[in-house]
């Protein structure tokens, strides 16, 4: 059943549109994560869920209940803030239990429920402590926990790890991972960090624009980007693009790439439409290093990356397009090394070069 | 804080119900001279009690004592309290009696907020022909008598005799006081070189009037009339121009302390700072008792006298006195009867007012052998003969006097000269007047 | 007078989480209320009434902008502004930088420290009656305390009170001294907010302590510094009653400040309409200093 | 500087305290001879009060304040005047304050300027149309005729407004979530958080209540409602503060020595609460 639904919603501030005509269903229980650069609507899209923005257009429903003309509150939903927005004159165990005593519950369920909270998240010795007087990391437990003793069928998570350094990032990213293992809820997580969102996401909603630009699980994201944001934004190093044209005949195309030399592929000719313009996506893994001469086609090494599993190597070609490839961590390329590269054909992505949608890929 | 507020709401709801009302047999009387109640507050005792303040107290308690049908609240205000009165009357909620300067009376009187008293005082037996000429002239305005007079005052010359005596203006017992200006600045000059100290004690800092009274006394005593038209007031003559640049010389020369304020002169007077202290009556009590007091400066040499004629033409002081007043007010007629039973009282008591050193308002009293057995009063009971208020008709004169002192002291001072000084306190004085509305005559 | 108007939010805004209906207006209506009834209500009335010639006793004339030409043309007037500008240089900066070298020196736990802070905030609750009469005795040339102190050192003493150059500068000591608790109070509660971190940093880049107040001190507390600022403008533009109890506003108009002039017009002359004109002026005057504070502050506020 | 208990003590820092030590002798020094000369007789400083320097002291004009002064009355008036307005102006401001902050409504943003533009009008501008209003209300002489202008005053709602503006969004969001109605949200979630701006404020007010001079002297003008100030300035003699100084320093002593001390004793907590850095 779905948890959340999101139909056809938009919203202006002023002239400018802010979110346009989205839909969007979330399941029971799943975990979504709204990836996007800054400014691109995610936040704005939560926090309509939430409740704390207006829907101008369409309608949201939550649990099958139209939600978007009632207060926050009243949703059923509960949230964790990006500076976690905790009440700095209450306790911990205050800050727990207020919005629970707003909805009167009784106070032994209320204090069944934050013991149980606090003890997951084992902030059971902070409850008589103010937030001033504890960590950041514990400071976003509170938050968490006070979201949890709601319990909730939708969780909203506003960015809620980019105010932690990184090793604690890291650790509560798991932590959030494990929490949704326990809790019988789905959560909705915005990030604008491609790691976060393919570690924790059943799927990834990317937004771009004010619009979605894909929705699909990390791996669909990955290997089949429905546009080339998608492609540019998800995976690091960020995705190899260069305008190419399309020669050779029937059945599969031939691509020349800018320094003229040419790349066969399996790409049907006439999956592609009719006097598009093009350009070609290939990431660093699908591209090899090799000797000058035996890959697709050759330039001069500019950089070298060592990350120990695997060293990306940063070639020039002769017209100034720069492709990065992978080569194996023990890799000897040095800097100016004349290198061949050798594409898989598997690996390569076609986009029309306007409009950036996925035109093909090589598999 | 939500029990912080309410409380606040609740005091506020009982606060606001405590507005002060006033019982029908009870009367308001403000007035000015101080609070004493520590030592004379249940006093009685009027003839043991001294100064204003002790005086005025004991009166009123010995009255209500007398009266116990009346009920006499007492609100004293800071001097001159005519700014308060001034906003009681415009929310309507004037006192029943309050001392007033007579010099103020023309202000209240031409905007119809006092009630003539002549019949009233008449019918309770004090007698307005019984009123020394200084207070007859002081309280009438257009042949009625708009308060009864409580004193008379002037500025006097306070003088210290072991200095004089050493300065050789010493005769027959009686100081040698100068009867020209020129005579005062030899003087003043043969003084400072016998005693090493300045002939004058004034208190020029922060004291407007007191130049304003030095240049009135000296102009009347020149009969110069400078209020011909009371709406302007005529300064910049040979007449004004030779007080001030007499007390310029005095200034310049160190014939006068010169940076001291009134407190400052007071005490300075009493320690031997100089010859002659310019300052009104109030003071001779305290003074006289100091002069009986062993080993001081003024040890047995102090006495008084009004300010020497310096001109020919006319032996006059400016003089000014207190009266009390009634606000026009809604009174019952027991409360009227009240303030009148309490003004004859006073009458009755203006022989132990006059021991604080003012002249008493009542010619029999002047010249009853109490009065006269007091010491130097012989000295100055010529004031209430000599002493001369400014004309009936001018207006607004706390506000004149404070202006021309403001010009003058600078002037005296040297930082500014003195034919400026006059031009611009004329110009403001008169600028002043012009702009008093000009109100309707009789009410 | 904006139900009307609140009726249109309330459609807007009753679907979002603000929920914004008439009710909103309950919050600030309290005071709306009483600032219009006594602010606005008297302030325009204030107005009207200077174009009037007017008795404080009720008579009035219509004369339109006279008294205005009138104050333009009255040195007396004129000199107010320049004293009350002058008293305003004299005490503002110096209350903010003394208050907060005093805060600097005494945001500290020894006990000394508390004794000192509660001597500075002394002053600030004795009744402007009393605080005059402490400094007259301090400054009158005649047995006053600093003529004392002078004397022993062989010095003529020195009249303050009654020298045009020294009266202001005199009663702007005074209302120094009278007023330093105050902003040393406010800077005090700023200090305490400054994290530690800050310094520990500070002392780790090896700081100097010069260094330190001026890097992170200083640019920690840089709010309550206009807020300090702010304050003592609004309360020393209404000097009053230390001129009026220590120099009347002598000698020769050297000391008088504006208030002090409307005063006197107003209770002594009772010409109140002249007196309404000069409190405009002032309220003009008032609102170009806050204008321009604001939009200062503004564009700092943004670069 | 906090920077110096680190550091441990150098010689600036005693500097630094030797300096200060010697501006709080120079700032208690008028205060210390307003004590002296209230310990002494009226007639001994007639003569000069200079003697204040030396023996006999009395304790006279403490125990005439005992039996024959107002002064209690006048303590009782300003404490009701003083607190009523801190506390009319902290409810008054904390609302507006909010409101301005928080909520929207038609022509708020210009309302606030027109509040704004309060901090430049000055109470002589409108102090004698006001004086005339409350004749007409009868509100002269009640504690509400004290009390009322002050609450007028739009410092407060500008500093109020300030303070909840910085309060981050965020945190009235949360509380939304957690079903708090509006009047929750100000009341229990931001009003407590803006206790360092309502200690700030609330001693500004009250200070300048105490010391109110002028409103008082012309509405409050019935002896039995006299503030301290007015009270005090009343007891003078015809222009002669020269008799009566010691009584005079003795009221003033005793009119300011409650405040003082409740000043002294909880100015950790003052302080404390004005930072911010409240438990």
């Amino acid at each position: 059943m779905a948890e959340l639904e999101i139909i056809n919603v938009s919203k202006t501030f002023g002239q400018s549109k802010v979110i346009d005509n989205v839909s969007l269903t979330v399941g029971a229980k799943e975990f979504v994560v709204f990836l996007g650069p800054s400014g691109c609507g995610k936040s704005t899209l939560l926090r309509m869920i939430a409740g704390l923005e207006t829907v101008d257009e369409g309608e949201i429903r939550i649990g099958g209940k139209r939600v978007d003309a009632l207060p926050p509150g009243e949703r059923g939903v509960a949230m964790v803030f990006q500076h976690y927005a905790l009440y700095p004159h209450m306790t911990v165990r205050e800050n727990m239990s207020f919005g629970l005593r707003n909805v009167k519950i009784a106070p032994a369920e209320i204090d069944r429920r934050v013991a149980a909270a606090a003890k997951m998240l084992e902030i059971e010795h902070l409850l008589q402590r103010k937030p001033a007087q504890i960590s950041g990391g514990q400071r976003q437990r509170v938050a968490i926990g006070r979201a949890i003793v709601k319990e909730p069928h939708l969780f909203l998570f506003d960015e809620p790890l980019s105010n932690l350094d990184a090793a604690l990032r890291v650790r509560t990213r798991l932590e959030i991972a494990q929490l949704h293992q326990r809790v019988d809820a789905a959560m909705i997580f915005v990030t604008h960090d491609q790691i976060e969102a393919m570690t924790l996401a059943h799927r990834i909603v990317v937004m771009n624009n004010q619009r979605i630009e894909q929705i699909g699980t990390p791996m669909e994201v990955y290997s089949r980007p429905a546009t080339a944001f998608v492609a540019g934004f998800v995976g690091t190093p960020c995705m190899n693009f260069a305008p190419v044209e399309i020669t050779g005949a029937s059945p599969f195309v031939t691509l020349r790439l800018p320094d003229g030399s040419m790349l066969e592929t399996r790409v049907d000719r006439k999956a592609l439409p009719e006097g598009g313009r093009f350009k070609l996506g290939v990431r660093a893994e699908s591209v090899r290093p090799c000797a000058t001469g035996e890959g697709n086609c050759s330039g001069t090494v500019k950089f070298v990356e060592r990350l120990g599993d695997r060293t990306l190597v940063y070639v020039l070609l002769s017209d100034g397009t720069t492709i990065v490839a992978e080569d194996a961590g023990m890799s000897r390329i040095a800097i100016a090394d004349a290198v061949g590269l050798r594409f898989d054909s598997a690996g390569v992505h076609l986009f029309d070069d306007v409009r950036g949608y996925h035109a093909a890929e090589g598999a | 804080m939500k029990r912080r507020a309410f409380a606040g709401l609740a005091g506020a709801a009982l606060l606001a119900g405590c507005g002060v009302s006033q019982a029908p047999n009870e009367i308001v009387v403000q007035r000015f001279f101080g609070t004493c109640n520590a030592q004379y507050g249940s006093q009685t005792d009027v003839a043991a009690a001294q100064t204003e303040c002790g005086i005025i107290t004991t009166l009123i308690n010995k009255f209500r004592a007398e009266n116990p049908d009346i009920k006499v609240t007492v609100s004293t205000v800071a001097w001159p309290g005519y700014n308060q009165l001034s906003a009681q009357m415009a929310t309507g909620d004037a006192p029943d009696v309050v001392t007033m300067h007579e010099s103020a009376i023309p202000d209240f009187q031409s905007r119809h907020l006092l009630e003539p008293m002549g019949e009233e005082l008449r019918a309770v037996g004090v007698e307005p022909d019984n009123f020394t000429e200084a207070s007859l002239k002081g309280v009438t305005i257009a042949g009625n008598v708009w308060g009864m007079p409580f004193d008379t005052w002037a500025p006097l010359w306070h003088i210290n005799m072991n200095y004089f005596r050493q300065a050789g203006l010493v005769r027959d017992d009686k100081p040698i006081l100068p009867s020209s200006p020129e005579e005062l600045i030899e003087q003043a000059r043969q003084f400072k070189k016998a005693t090493g100290k300045p002939y004058f004690v004034q208190a020029l800092a922060n004291q407007k009037p007191a130049y304003s009274r030095n240049l009135y006394t000296y102009l009347m005593q020149q009969d110069a009339d400078f209020f011909a038209d009371p709406k302007r007031i005529k300064l910049r003559t040979p007449e004004a121009r030779r007080i001030v640049e007499m007390f310029r010389t005095l200034y310049e020369e160190g014939l006068t302390t010169r940076d001291q304020d009134y407190a400052a002169a007071t005490r300075g007077f009493m320690n031997g700072d100089g010859g002659v202290y310019l300052v009104g009556t109030w003071m001779i009590g305290d003074y006289e008792a100091e002069s009986r007091r062993p080993d001081r400066p003024l040890s047995n040499g102090y006495t008084v006298y009004p300010y020497p004629q310096l001109f020919p033409e006319k032996d006059a002081t400016f003089a000014d006195g207190h009266s009390w007043v009634m606000p026009v007010k809604e009174r019952t007629p027991q409360q009227r009867q009240a303030v009148y039973r309490l003004l004859k009282f006073l009458a009755d008591n203006n022989f132990q007012w006059a021991r604080t050193g003012h002249l008493p308002a009542f010619t029999s009293v002047i010249e009853s052998a109490e009065f006269k057995a007091l010491p130097y009063r012989d000295n100055i009971a010529k004031i209430a003969l000599t002493g001369t208020p400014l004309p009936a008709g001018v207006e607004r004169r706390f506000a004149i006097e404070d202006t021309i002192g403001e010009e003058l002291a600078p002037a005296i001072a040297g930082q500014k000269s003195v034919e400026a000084a006059l031009f611009d306190a004329e110009h403001r004085v008169n600028d002043l007047l012009f702009h008093v509305l000009a109100t309707s005559g009789e009410p | 007078m904006s139900v009307a108007a609140a009726h249109v939010t309330d459609s807007r805004e009753t679907r979002s989480g603000a929920r914004g209906d008439w009710s909103s207006l309950l919050y600030v209506a309290p005071f709306l209320l009483i600032y219009i009834v006594l602010v606005v209500y008297p302030l325009f009335s204030g107005m009207w009434l200077s174009l009037h010639k007017a008795d404080f006793f009720g008579e009035r004339v219509f004369v339109g902008l006279e008294n205005f030409t009138r104050l333009l043309a009255d040195k007396v007037f004129l000199g107010t502004l320049w004293n009350t500008f002058y008293f305003i240089v004299l005490t503002v900066p110096a209350l903010a930088i003394i208050g907060l070298g005093l805060a600097l020196a005494l945001n500290r736990t020894t006990r000394a420290a508390a004794v000192l802070r509660g001597v500075f905030f002394s002053s600030s609750v004795l009744s402007v009656t009393i605080v005059t009469l402490l400094w007259r005795v301090v400054f009158i040339p005649d047995g006053g305390f600093i003529a004392t102190v002078l004397e022993m050192f062989g010095k003529p003493p020195v009249a303050f009170l009654s020298d045009e150059d020294l009266a202001l500068p005199a009663i702007a000591i005074t209302t120094i001294w009278w007023c330093i608790g105050l902003p040393m109070m406010l800077f005090l509660a700023a200090l305490q907010q400054v994290p530690k971190e800050l310094y520990e940093a500070a002392a780790l880049d090896n700081a100097g302590r010069w260094k330190t107040l001026w890097s992170v001190t200083l640019p920690s507390i840089r709010r309550t510094f206009a807020l300090v600022i702010i304050i003592e403008i609004v309360l020393q533009f209404q000097l009053f009653g230390q001129a009026q109890l220590m120099t009347l506003g002598g000698p020769n108009n050297a000391s008088r400040p504006i208030v002090l002039f409307i005063y006197e017009v107003g209770f002594n002359r009772w010409d109140i309409g002249y007196a309404a004109a000069a409190a405009q002026i002032l309220f003009g005057l008032i609102l170009m200093a806050a204008l321009a504070q604001y939009f200062v502050a503004r564009r700092k506020g943004e670069a | 500087m906090a920077a110096g208990s680190m550091v441990g003590r150098t010689l600036s820092d005693r500097l630094i305290l030797v300096a200060v030590i010697v501006l709080g002798i120079v700032m208690v020094a008028p205060i210390v001879w307003a004590l002296g000369l209230s310990l002494k007789t009226n007639a001994e400083l007639m003569v000069d009060t200079s003697s204040v320097l030396h023996a006999p002291y009395t304790l006279q004009n403490y125990w005439d304040l005992v039996i024959g002064s107002p002064v209690f009355r006048w303590f009782v008036n300003s404490m009701i005047v003083s607190l009523g307005m801190t506390i009319g102006v902290l409810v008054l401001s904390s609302l507006a304050g909010y409101g301005f902050a928080r909520l929207e409504f038609p022509g708020r943003d210009i309302i606030f300027v027109l509040v704004l533009f309060g901090l430049a009008v000055p109470e002589q501008a409108v102090i004698i149309p006001r004086h005339q209003l409350f004749s007409e209300l009868g509100l002269h002489n009640t504690y509400i005729g004290l009390i009322l202008p002050g609450l007028s005053t739009s410092f407060g709602v500008f500093l109020m407004t300030q303070y909840f503006r910085a309060i981050p969004r965020e945190v009235d969001e949360a509380a939304m979530l957690d079903n708090a109605t509006r009047f929750q949200v100000f009341w229990r979630v931001l009003l407590p958080m803006t206790l360092p701006a309502q200690a700030t404020l609330g001693i500004y007010t009250f200070l300048h209540a105490w010391n109110d001079y002028w409103w008082p002297l012309i509405s409050g003008t019935n002896a039995q409602m006299y503030t301290v100030t007015v009270g005090i300035a009343s007891t003078q003699i015809n222009f002669a503060e020269s008799a009566g100084l010691g009584f005079l320093m003795a009221q003033a002593i005793f009119a300011a020595l409650p405040i003082l001390i409740v000043y002294v004793f909880f100015q950790k907590y003052i302080v404390r609460a004005v930072s911010g850095g409240a438990t």
